[in-house]
């Protein structure tokens, strides 16, 4: 069964580097933040297998923590994408 | 292991391949997309040299909090930034950097292949004084413990930066509210997101910090997802950045070194040393330094995220 | 000796790493922004759902296969609202690098 | 040939990468990223070393692992404040270039107080 979940962990990191050529080609921001956000899904994926294999709880928590905070950084993206560069004033004064 | 092995192979070629593309890489914005793409990377290769405690921190810091200031600070340069580029120095100064480069790398790999063998460690010391904190987790009995001097010195040095970070104010705005007003807007996804994450992160930060006392997780860790959380809700225009002349928040930036100094000079007056701690109430008092050491980071990171006051603050 | 939930969980992990698969293939090879976002959002949902779904019986004892459960619902529900929020930016003009 | 041999190696090629970016990079944001790439590096050989010093009841040094910790959060709020100063800067100038000569040609008065 290990080897099955290595090999699993080891194809989602194949597939997940192969979504990354997406962060280097472009063309539009949305497309990069759109690759580094499935890297962060396979990313969670390939430590769930991890936290099996290896029989280390705690690894999940890293998975969660990675589930929490990986939206954070499209939102910054995002906020400047729909309010700023829609010529919209940033501040409300 | 030899898949191991392979795997760890590819996954330092990948780190290294995704830094490269940070640094070469024209536009700055998709340099700071690497940027949390590498963040994301550092994550896994700690998961794999089994410091799950720096797992946390570098995916709550690297990818979290770092990647979306620098991702916020490439958008608000824009395209002025790009200007800079033609400044680009001669072919001459590039041959030296990179030879410079070369060189430290070298030497630093050099280190790498010729460490001492047996490796000397400190693990035996700090497994046999465990008993005396009454926690678990090695990682946080250095840090709160062991160390407690570097932790709370580190305190210190996180409100200078945050000093530093204010006296960027011009002087009108001198201790008003930092960073741009978000406005909410209540049929947008982000501000369902933004009502939504923040509890369950405050839950999940909260865990870190109760489970950092026998399992990887601590303070640091905690109090940066808590800082999370709340930038989300101000981005989001559900909360407002509080003005940083209000007491409660400066309360709250020292709150734990002030605990870490006066259980320090407690020690120092029950007759030990600067910082010892009672053996019979370690682990009740570290826990209550943690908890306001959470309180501290996740105020400082969040304050130093948002930037220098902007906007003068409500009457 | 393979038990059923073996065979279970070999079932689930492999559908979910093709469903990665086919999350990468479609954002390398659609060809726009917004078909692009249609193919991650597969990748992100149904792969991790179903890999969580394949380990949750291996997970020992029930708080663990909740956490488990917990890590999807919280990648399923940022990646809606995220892929959203992305969706928006797409539309409203985003401007290309090169 | 060991996972801490291969990240070492790794994280003194990043140090290196880093150092590169630090000083041939003309634009101050791409400094600070690649003054990033050199702190996540010399982590990385800090988590070798904790790694090695591995003994039965621990997976690691906890004592290097616990300075990494707080390094990575000063460096954390090292680039929040340099990135705070380069905002400040590119408002108070409107450019980012830190050539001596171009900041002389800049209209003094867009330099406020």
């Amino acid at each position: 069964m290990a080897e099955f979940l290595q090999f699993a962990s080891g194809f989602v990191s194949a597939m997940v580097v192969l979504g990354m050529v997406r962060i280097v080609r472009g063309p539009t921001r949305a497309d990069r933040m759109m690759a580094a956000q499935l890297l962060g899904t396979g990313g969670i994926a390939a430590l769930l297998l991890r936290s099996d294999i290896t029989d280390t709880p705690s690894v999940i928590d890293v998975a969660l923590v990675l589930a929490l905070l990986a939206a954070f950084a499209s939102v910054a993206f995002v906020v400047k994408g729909a309010r700023e560069a829609s010529g919209e004033p940033e501040a409300s004064e | 292991m030899t898949s191991d092995i392979i795997l760890d192979c590819i996954l330092a070629a990948l780190v290294l391949a995704v830094g490269c593309w940070v640094i070469v890489v024209r536009d700055s914005f998709a340099a700071a997309v690497g940027f949390v793409a590498y963040g994301l990377l550092l994550t896994l290769v700690w998961v794999r040299l089994d410091a799950i405690d720096v797992a946390l921190m570098e995916g709550a810091i690297g990818s979290g909090l770092t990647g979306a200031l620098l991702l916020r600070a490439s958008s608000r340069l824009g395209a002025k930034e790009q200007s800079t580029a033609a400044e680009q120095p001669g072919v001459m100064l590039r041959t030296v950097a990179a030879l410079l480069s070369v060189i430290v790398a070298a030497m630093l790999a050099t280190a790498v292949l010729y460490l001492p063998d047996p490796a000397p460690t400190l693990a035996p010391e700090a497994a046999a004084n465990a008993s005396a904190t009454g926690m678990a987790n090695p990682v946080t009995n250095v840090l709160m413990a062991f160390r407690a001097m570097d932790t709370m010195l580190e305190k210190v040095v996180l409100l200078v930066a945050l000093a530093g970070v204010w006296s960027l104010a011009r002087d009108r705005y001198w201790g008003g509210r930092p960073g741009p007003r978000f406005r909410s807007d209540p049929k947008d996804p982000l501000a369902l997101l933004a009502q939504t994450l923040p509890p369950l992160g405050i839950v999940v930060g909260i865990y870190m910090l109760w489970e950092g006392a026998d399992a990887p997780g601590g303070a640091f860790q905690g109090g940066t997802i808590i800082a999370a959380m709340w930038l989300l809700a101000v981005i989001a225009g559900l909360t407002d950045t509080p003005p940083v002349s209000n007491r409660r928040v400066r309360l709250a930036l020292i709150a734990g070194p002030l605990l870490f100094l006066i259980v320090g000079f407690g020690g120092l007056w029950l007759g030990e040393a600067f910082l010892a701690y009672p053996v019979a109430y370690a682990k009740p008092l570290l826990l209550v330094i943690e908890f306001a050491m959470t309180l501290t980071v996740a105020v400082t990171l969040g304050l130093l995220i948002v930037g220098p006051p902007e906007r003068e603050g409500a009457p | 000796m393979i038990s059923v939930a073996d065979i279970f969980t070999v079932i689930a992990v492999s559908a979910g790493a093709f469903f990665f698969m086919a999350g990468s293939v479609g954002l390398l090879r659609f060809p726009d922004t917004l078909t692009r976002l249609h193919a991650l959002t597969k990748a992100d949902n149904l792969g991790l759902g179903l890999v969580v779904l394949g380990l949750m019986p291996r997970a020992g004892g029930l708080l663990a296969a909740l956490k488990l459960a917990s890590v999807w619902l919280l990648v399923l529900f940022t990646g809606a609202a995220v892929s959203q929020l992305i969706a928006r930016a797409a539309r409203d003009g985003d401007q290309d690098d090169e | 040939m060991t996972a801490a041999v291969v990240f070492g190696l790794c994280g003194a090629a990043a140090a290196g990468l880093g150092l590169y970016g630090a000083i041939a990079n003309p634009r101050p944001l791409r400094k600070i990223l690649a003054f990033n790439l050199l702190s996540s590096g010399v982590f990385l050989l800090f988590g070798v070393i904790a790694r090695r010093g591995a003994v039965s009841a621990f997976s690691g040094d906890p004592v290097p692992q616990a300075l990494v910790i707080t390094g990575i959060v000063v460096a954390a709020a090292g680039t929040a404040l340099a990135v705070a100063l380069l905002l400040r800067f590119f408002k108070a100038t409107g450019s980012t270039t830190l050539s001596a000569g171009a900041l002389a040609s800049a209209p003094a008065d867009s330099i406020d107080e």
